[in-house]
């Protein structure tokens, strides 16, 4: 029987239409996607369900009631938690508090921190976590949060549990401890609704798929029933043959003479961060940096882009050696270097400042302060990308803050092509991105290679890594461990380094 | 942890090693002054100061900066460390009831200078230095009887609302000027006691539909009334011809603005008044009974009497 | 080894504070004759009761992320409100409460402008500094004196407490620590404490979490609001008066004794106890001044920046040097 | 009189109409929205004077053939608080707040009086001096938030405590009078009619709009009031930037000392531009730019200083105890705040009443 039925659900922000009249059902004892490209709707039809926003227009329906939801805590009191895509806790607050804020354990109306304590180690226990919980959650891996956001809506009586991205940052093995959990909770009776852009995940757990586009609902489908290929194409509303023809890339690019060395990392360490490293990336190749989450990716591309300075070790891009000391972002811009980083919401969106300026924000940096890009040109570029990238935003002069998370990405990468940059770094550019995006940006990078740029490439999946890159830097513990080329580069040999 | 364990010593230690004020030959003087706000409240101060010096009596100073909290702490402090005599500058003539019974109880004199202070019962105080600011205000009021007549429309400014001086100085004035019709307050504003504020609020005065009856300015004290001068003066009117302008205190500056017939008269408020301090002081310590009230001499000044010898005697 | 390493990173700042303010205190001990007494140490809590309890508020008030700089004209103008109430032959007690009412309706004012309108703590409280000031004038431009009031008097003479050769322990010192004692209770052992350091962590995520930000804000300013109005009642007993010129400029001590106790200014972060100290090292600055007996008004505004200064570069210092450690 | 009187009439209602209708243009226009709601206060404030008190518009020419009246005291006195609202409007736009400008204008009038008492009194070099120090002072706070990363509030909290300190200790804590014409005019002197302050506020003003408007300066100062972590990843300078910004601040504060030091012909190191950052962040958040900084709007500010002393001066204008003057200003600048405040406006507007009033939120 349905434990959760919207009718009609509409919202928009401005001139943005976010839902168009949604109808969504939900049973008890049931795992069920949410499908759907970046600004299909997910979130803002989660914010709603979770009273986080209000509908303009429509109806909910919850465990035999309607209802109307005004905050998260007035769903979380009638049995609806989430886990949100990017960690939503208190970093300065220790994991205790973060799992039992709100519904803390009292003993004359005191907290009883002592209790709260070992709720807080049995929340977690259930996840097999067993960390210090008197501990600032800061002083944890973003996994680890990201498991305390988990444990923390396990903590309470709840009839939905609603799971927005919440694998995006986890590596396998506590995937499938979270898939464990999840067919679990399910068996008890629990209704989950799981949001992923990890298309086996969605076949390994879920019972049913729904599957929105444009703010309005595509169809609800049982997984069985329902192929891949099918799926994806109703999510992004194109054929399955067009589909396939943007996974495949030609290897022609490999064949052809490797260009002269553009980047050359030599024992590049930073001391208790990462390193020793020691690689080569030569023009118009694309090198994959693979490993476990933690493992150190991210911190290298911080190192290349100058984000961290290096403490030992030489390196050398574009004929520019980077000088211990002061290399820096800016130095690393002016030799053509460009990093997409991972954490879009801390290091790349300026929320409040339009879809042009933030387009052509790096390129203007590059420029100086003193000679303004006119504004013509400014507009001309932001055009540009607006249309190579195919960038859902009403104008440029929209706010970003107002685009989807997968446009926002899109700008983000806009912001950088702009520079022309001759080596890209980019460290997770299709997480949290839909098949279609991704898609998308792959070919992008691949005719930015034909085009003789070089391309760092950094990503948990390793299915792209193989298919992208000549050459692997394989990283475990913040260090280098091995190094695939040519043919070697298969999951298997892979798996094999990253394993030890 | 070690922190925690310092930190719950620290009280034992202190009841342990209470000891009382050894008493030294020197004399120890605690002086609480107001602040450092104007030229006369810094020359008060330093003849406080040299005169101390030139005894060789120990002053202990604290400036206040025009925080009665800060002279309560002050005079905590003096009544700890054991001072001989405290002199005090209130702020305000309110609050002070509780701290001069500690001074009474560690049997320490408070003398008070330049401003009264109004407490619950009598002999919280030893002596009182200076005139009161109301005595200021009556002789501007009858300096402008005798000097001007009977007939003027009087613009004030006012000093800080609610300070001291500000509310006697007002009080004295509208005495001595309330048997005479013919003088009105026409308008009445407060200038801060500073020279900016007495300018813009008279460049207002000067704007206002009454601006042709005033004839008269009583500012509170000189600063402001400078302050007034020069918007008098851009207004395109002769401050000290058109608008006859009385103040109080008595710096040089408005000496200066007086010999150039820019201003007419100042009452003076004598800040000189370490001398008389000291004199009582030393009676004290020699045992003998002191007197109440002392009265520093002050003068009224005018085109008559101000001479540049006077002007190149003041050291403020 | 995170239990080894936690300590720093939470409770330096504190620590610090606390190693300072003793510091402190023993070069007064060498350095000045009756300065290690008794009385000097129970002056310091007694002159600046009134500061500690609006440090509380303030305390209070900046972990949830805002700031609140109306704390010293409320206090004005709940001093004056009492002196007019009795004045008016109002019985004291009664005054009293409608004070501390009036304090809380204040502050509670102030948080719904700035939790539902969102509009910038700074601002309103900026207001809201602006009108208590000028309330306080129009109920009377010229201070109003309590002498000769029953309760006062009681309260002076015999709510008191010897602790030998003239020194005694008086109320508002005890009421004082009581606050203080309750503000640390409240802050760390109740949840509406908990949820103002969630708020002052991260707004967003606090919301996210069920927090009720509005309301939860809204009360951290009205308990801000209370306090105020409180240490405006005991500054009225200490002074036996009220004045509307009163504690001009006083909401900065009462920001930077926090500040200095090791609470951040971005929130979340810190610890009330933080504030004691942070008032102790302020007032312990001012004595030290005093007994030294010739420094110039201008000198002792330097020498205040100077130690302020002093204070937050070490805790930089430290702080960052316990991050490396992390 | 009756003909002045009509003519004080007239000047209202002309300078009555230009607000109301650059009211209208402004709610019309995308670019000047900001400025709707400070002009409608101001609005306000005119048409009060229209109706209780027309005298307050008299305008008459002097006989040195400047202009001379109440509208002209509101332009000369509200030019320091433009002047430091021009160099807070940036520093507020990097998210942080400079509550020291009333002291750095102590310190630069204490040190343009000394110079000009002293044997090598020269304007030059009172100005000179003046700014290069009001400029320093500026750096060190720069330094204090950019370099030493503490606190924007609490790092200029110590200049703010000492700086008066040093000024009085420059000025040995005497009140310095001078008289040296060339030096007054600063303060004093008109041209073209106008009082100088006046033209000096609308100079810095324009050198600051061209600083950040015809360079990216005004876009790179959003950027990293707006995400500085992004600002740096996007290889923008963020600590050079935010550290300029304290930079200009100091200087506009210097200027500001420098004309009040002039006006009242004098070096008052305890009330110079006492509580004056209070009204320059006033004048700044009344002309939309937010305290939590990103986009920021100069020309909103220099409205909100109009704005501020206008209130002020027909205070006094009415005898109103300068005292009680704080209250209606706080009532004043909360209105504003509110109104600018969207959740309010879309909380009002809702309400069938307003509807038609041009009140969509932006």
């Amino acid at each position: 029987m349905d434990i959760l039925r919207t009718t009609g659900i509409s919202k928009s922000f401005g001139e943005v239409q976010a839902l168009k009249d949604v109808d969504f059902s939900l049973e008890a004892g049931e795992i069920h996607a949410l499908m759907g490209e970046n600004g299909a709707g997910k979130s803002t039809l989660v914010k709603i369900i979770t009273g986080v926003y209000q509908p303009t227009n429509g109806s909910i329906w919850f465990d035999g009631a309607d209802r109307r939801l005004n905050s998260p805590q007035e769903a979380e009191q009638i049995g609806i938690s989430t886990v949100y895509q990017e960690v939503n806790l208190l970093p300065d607050l220790s994991v205790t508090e973060n799992i039992c804020l709100g519904r803390e354990p009292r003993k004359f109306g005191f907290i009883d921190w002592k209790a709260a304590k070992e709720r807080a180690r049995k929340a977690l226990a259930k996840l097999e976590v067993d960390i210090d919980v008197s501990a600032n959650l800061a002083s944890y891996s973003i996994a680890i949060q990201q498991l305390v956001a988990i444990a923390r809506s396990l903590d309470v009586e709840c009839k939905l549990l609603i799971l927005d991205e919440p694998t995006s940052s986890l590596d396998e093995n506590e995937t499938h401890q979270l898939f464990q959990i999840m067919r679990h909770l399910r068996d008890q009776g629990l209704a989950i609704i799981f949001i992923t852009h990890f298309l086996d995940q969605v076949y390994e757990v879920c019972d049913r798929i729904t599957i929105l586009r444009d703010g309005c609902k595509v169809g609800t489908f049982r997984a069985c029933d329902l192929p891949r290929v099918e799926m994806v194409s109703k999510m992004i509303g194109k054929s399955a043959e067009e589909i396939d023809s943007m996974g495949h890339r030609d290897f022609s690019s490999s064949e052809q003479a490797l260009g002269p060395v553009i980047l050359k990392a030599e024992n590049l360490e930073s001391r208790g961060v990462v390193g020793p490293l020691n690689f080569e990336l030569h023009a118009g190749s694309q090198v994959g940096l693979a490993g476990l989450l933690g493992s150190g990716r991210t911190e290298t591309a911080n190192l290349l882009f100058g984000i961290a300075s290096h403490d030992a070790g030489h390196l050398e891009i574009n004929g520019k050696v980077a000088n211990k000391s002061t290399w820096n972002p800016r130095k690393a811009v002016k030799v053509r270097l460009a990093l997409i980083a991972e954490d879009r919401k801390l290091t790349g969106v300026i929320p409040d400042l339009t879809v042009r300026e933030n387009i052509i924000l790096a390129l203007q940096a590059s420029k100086g302060a003193l000679n303004q890009i006119p504004r013509r040109q400014q507009d001309q570029i932001a055009e540009e990308y607006i249309r190579r990238l195919d960038i859902k935003t009403p104008s440029p002069e929209q706010l970003l803050k107002n685009l989807s998370g997968g446009n926002q990405q899109k700008v983000l990468i806009a912001r950088w092509l702009a520079t022309k940059p001759e080596l890209i770094i980019l460290d997770e550019p299709t997480r949290g991105i839909d098949i279609g995006a991704k898609a998308e940006i792959e070919a992008l990078t691949d005719d930015l290679c034909k085009a003789g740029m070089s391309v760092v490439f950094i990503s948990s999946e390793l299915e792209e890594i193989v298919q992208d890159c000549q050459r692997v830097v394989v990283l475990r513990d913040r260090r280098q461990v091995g190094e695939l080329a040519g043919t070697d580069v298969t999951m298997k040999n892979i798996l094999k380094m990253i394993a030890g | 942890m070690k922190k925690y364990l310092s930190l719950l010593i620290l009280p034992l230690l202190l009841l342990v090693s209470c000891k009382k004020a050894d008493s030294s030959k020197t004399i120890t003087v605690g002086f609480s002054q107001i602040g450092a706000e104007s030229d006369w409240r810094k020359a008060s101060t330093l003849s406080i100061k040299e005169e101390a010096k030139k005894r060789g009596i120990e002053l202990k100073f604290s400036d206040a900066q025009q925080k009665q909290e800060n002279q309560l702490k002050a005079i905590r402090a003096f009544i700890a460390q054991g001072v001989d005599v405290i002199a005090l500058a209130p702020v305000v003539t309110t609050g002070w009831d509780d701290v001069l019974k500690e001074a009474r109880a560690a049997n320490i004199p408070v003398i008070l200078i330049d401003r009264r202070v109004d407490v619950s019962e009598d002999g919280l105080y030893a002596c009182y230095i200076g005139a009161d600011c109301t005595e200021e205000g009556r002789k501007a009021g009858r300096w402008l009887i005798e000097n001007v007549g009977k007939q003027a429309g009087i613009a004030e400014l006012v000093g800080t609302v609610g300070s001291g001086p500000a509310v006697e100085r007002k009080k004295g004035f509208e005495e001595a000027i309330k048997g005479e019709p013919g003088l009105k307050i026409i308008k009445s504003q407060s200038g801060d006691f500073t020279r900016s504020q007495g300018k813009e609020v008279m460049e207002q005065f000067l704007k206002s539909p009454e601006r042709d009856q005033i004839n008269v300015l009583y500012a509170h004290n000189d600063d402001m009334a400078l302050g007034a001068i020069q918007a008098i003066e851009e207004a395109g009117k002769k401050p000290g011809k058109d608008i006859v302008i009385i103040s109080c205190d008595g710096v040089k500056e408005i000496f200066r603005q007086i010999l150039a017939g820019k201003a007419n008269c100042t009452v003076e408020c004598n800040p000189m008044v370490g001398p008389y301090l000291f004199d009582v002081v030393e009676t004290y310590m020699r045992g003998e009974t002191i007197p109440p009230r002392v009265i520093p001499h002050e003068d009224v000044f005018d085109a008559r009497n101000i001479t540049q010898e006077v002007i190149d005697g003041r050291s403020y | 080894m995170l239990k080894r390493l936690r300590f720093p990173i939470r409770y330096v700042p504190f620590a610090a504070t606390v190693a300072v303010f003793i510091g402190a205190y023993a070069i007064g001990a060498i350095s000045f004759k009756n300065f290690f007494t008794l009385r000097v140490f129970v002056n310091l809590f007694h002159d600046n009761a009134y500061l500690g309890i609006a440090a509380v508020g303030t305390g209070i008030v900046i972990l949830s992320g805002g700031i609140d700089l109306s704390v010293g004209a409320v206090i004005a103008f709940t001093g004056m409100l009492v002196a007019k109430l009795t004045a008016c032959g109002i019985n004291t007690g009664l005054a009293i409460l409608i004070a501390l009412a009036v304090g809380i309706l204040f502050g509670i004012l102030q948080g719904t402008l700035i939790a539902s309108f969102d509009l910038p703590p700074f601002l309103v409280t900026l207001g809201g500094m602006f009108l208590a000031r000028g309330g306080s004038f129009i109920i009377n431009e010229e201070a109003l004196s309590i002498l000769k009031n029953p309760v006062l008097d009681f309260i002076e003479d015999n709510l008191q407490l010897s602790l030998g050769n003239g020194v005694y322990l008086e109320c508002i010192e005890v009421v004082y620590l009581i606050v203080l004692l309750c503000g640390i209770v409240f802050t760390q052992w109740t949840p509406l404490g908990r949820r103002i350091y969630a708020i002052g962590v991260n707004e967003q995520s606090a919301l996210l979490m069920g927090v009720p930000v509005a309301r939860t804000k809204i009360m951290a300013y009205g308990i801000a609001g209370f306090c105020s109005a409180l240490a405006g009642i005991v500054f009225t007993v200490y002074l036996k008066s009220g004045n509307p010129l009163n504690c001009i400029g006083l909401e900065m001590d009462a920001i930077a004794a926090v500040v200095i106790g090791g609470i951040l200014l971005t929130g979340g972060v810190g610890y009330l106890l933080g504030s004691l100290f942070g008032v102790l090292t302020l007032g312990l600055i001012q004595v030290l001044i005093m007994f030294q007996g010739n420094i110039n008004s201008w000198w002792t505004r330097i020498i205040i920046g100077i130690l302020v200064l002093l204070f937050i570069f070490m805790q930089n210092l430290i702080t960052k040097l316990s991050d490396k450690k992390q | 009189m009756n003909n002045s009187q009509s003519l004080n009439f007239i000047i209202g209602i002309t300078a009555l109409l230009v607000c109301v209708a650059s009211t209208f243009i402004s709610g019309r226009s995308q670019k000047f929205r900001h400025l709707r709601w400070p002009l409608v206060a101001l609005s306000l404030l005119f048409l009060y004077n229209l109706i209780f008190k027309p005298t307050f518009f008299a305008l008459e020419i002097t006989d040195d053939g400047y202009l001379y009246g109440s509208l002209i005291d509101i332009l000369n006195h509200s030019s320091k608080i433009a002047l430091l609202a021009t160099g807070m409007t940036l520093v507020i736009a990097t998210g942080g707040v400079d509550i020291s400008v009333g002291s750095i204008m102590a310190i630069s009038g204490a040190v343009a009086a000394t110079v000009i008492v002293s044997p090598y009194s020269s304007l030059i070099l009172a100005v000179f001096l003046a700014l290069l120090v009001s400029t320093l002072a500026g750096l060190w706070n720069g330094i204090l938030v950019a370099a030493c990363g503490i606190q924007p509030m609490v790092a200029t909290l110590v200049l703010m405590v000492a700086g008066r300190g040093i000024a009085q200790l420059i000025t040995d804590g005497t009140i310095i009078t001078f008289h040296h014409p060339a030096f007054n005019a600063i303060g004093n002197g008109h041209l073209l009619g106008l009082p100088v302050p006046a033209w000096l506020a609308a100079t810095i003003f324009l050198i600051a709009l061209a600083l950040t408007r015809t360079t990216s300066l005004g876009l790179f100062i959003e950027t990293v009031g707006n995400n500085r972590t992004a600002a740096r990843y996007a290889g923008i300078a963020a600590r050079k930037i935010v550290w300029i910004t304290y930079v200009f601040s100091g200087f506009c504060a210097g200027i500001a000392g420098l004309v009040v030091c002039s006006n009242i012909k004098c070096a008052d190191a305890n009330h110079a531009g006492l509580y004056l950052e209070l009204d320059a962040i006033l004048a700044t958040v009344i002309g939309g730019t937010s305290m939590t900084g990103g986009r920021f709007y100069l020309s909103g500010s220099i409205l909100g200083a109009i704005l501020i002393q206008a209130l002020s001066t027909v205070m006094y204008a009415n005898d109103v105890n300068p005292a009680v003057i704080a209250v209606p200003k706080a009532i004043l600048v909360i209105a504003v705040c509110l109104l600018q405040s969207d959740r309010f406006r879309s909380r009002i507007m809702a309400l069938p009443v307003f509807r038609k009033f041009g009140g969509e939120p932006c």
